[in-house]
């Protein structure tokens, strides 16, 4: 379960690291009170919650291949979070820093690119927006780097007509 | 045939509604289903091409046939994290 | 204080994000049981404390002032450590994360660089020297950017004979 | 006059002490007590050059002169992290 609708805990999703690992980089992403010069009272979360937990494990799994040796943690909150509440955390073992960061840095951008989770941005007045930055090009080809390699079967039997 | 079809974010907004069955003809591939819909919510049509879709909880191209049961989400541009 | 003998209480460090912060990056370095192939049961780290209280007031201010917007925190311990405890933490937060990851990557550099600490590695019979990477070349010179930069008048207004 | 010497990590292994007071002529600069110290202590001139010192907790270029009072480490490459 990478989706939680309670609070997250960080110092429970601290993991201990295994003896051989050197490093750790926590990046924990949290409700900021703007966006791009608009006041942000609260953000709604939503989630294609089934389909969010496999894209999450899709995440694990490519990043694990990616940066070998890496162990690595994500939770996702959905719901109604206020400012200072973290939305996010992924918590990245490894025996040396640069791969620590790395892949840290990977599996965020990964997240946001292709795990279906949306968020609204409240106002003072209650009323917000979905917001609704551009789908990778990839994905609009209804290709998942991620799950075309690992995990789409499917997919890579079938050539396009 | 019966699919089911799920509605998140804009598009549940949109739709007012977050799922529903639809019965399709055989043969109905994702990009169709997408040109039935977007006939229906005029919202859609702000999309000039097929936002991404999934089939079963993965991304599918949009000339991927449908098949009886097959869950299908449009997704709006995602924005976790 | 950024030198400290007790344990590194990484809950208590994490400090609450301003509201105008979106991201968190936490770098923690632990000490692994190996090094280079050679097996370590703990490391002895030695501060010339005075100096390196000032040296990390060094780093925090250079990366704040190369990554304006972040705020750091730095955290570094001294004595004896065995596998597994933190070793020096790095909390940067940030509007966004772009730059948290960047300034708590620098951060974690310019300290390995610059702040006079030194670690031993022991080994299983007891024995174990003290690692020494080689001196980066502006520090051999006496020179360094981050004391050059924003506090060290002295070495500014002497020119080399 | 009299200044201060700290040594550190192998640096304090190889002096077999911590620190010390050391009288210099005025006029020595930081360079110049390394090289009394490196005929002292053997292990030091493994160093084909100096090491990164620091006169009063600041890093000094080699040419600075020392004051009356000063604290003066010469410090082995450093480890931390």
């Amino acid at each position: 379960m990478y989706l939680t609708d309670q609070p997250i805990d960080l110092a429970a999703f601290f993991a201990a690291p295994r003896p051989s690992d050197g490093a750790v980089c926590l990046f924990v992403g949290v409700v900021r009170n703007e966006s791009e010069g608009r006041e942000t009272v609260a953000i709604e979360y939503q989630a294609y919650e089934e389909m969010a937990e496999s894209e999450i494990a899709h995440v694990v799994a490519s990043v694990s291949q990616e940066w070998p040796g890496t162990s690595v943690r994500i939770t996702h909150r959905v719901g109604r979070l206020s400012i200072g509440e973290p939305s996010v955390a992924i918590l990245v073992t490894a025996p040396h820093r640069d791969t620590a960061f790395a892949a840290c840095r990977l599996a965020i951008e990964w997240l946001k690119e292709y795990v279906p989770i949306w968020k609204r941005e409240i106002r003072p007045d209650g009323t917000g927006d979905w917001v609704e930055p551009r789908s990778p090009s990839l994905l609009s080809e209804g290709r998942s780097p991620l799950s075309d390699t690992l995990f789409n079967p499917k997919w890579r039997q079938e050539d396009p007509p | 045939m019966r699919v089911r079809v799920l509605y998140f974010a804009s598009f549940r907004d949109a739709a007012g509604r977050a799922e529903e069955d639809r019965e399709v003809p055989p043969g109905t591939r994702i990009l169709d289903l997408w040109e039935i819909l977007s006939r229906e919510i005029p919202a859609f049509s702000r999309f000039r091409e097929m936002p991404p879709a999934a089939v079963n909880r993965l991304y599918q191209p949009s000339y991927v046939p449908l098949e009886d049961g097959d869950e299908v989400a449009y997704l709006p541009p995602v924005a976790g994290g």
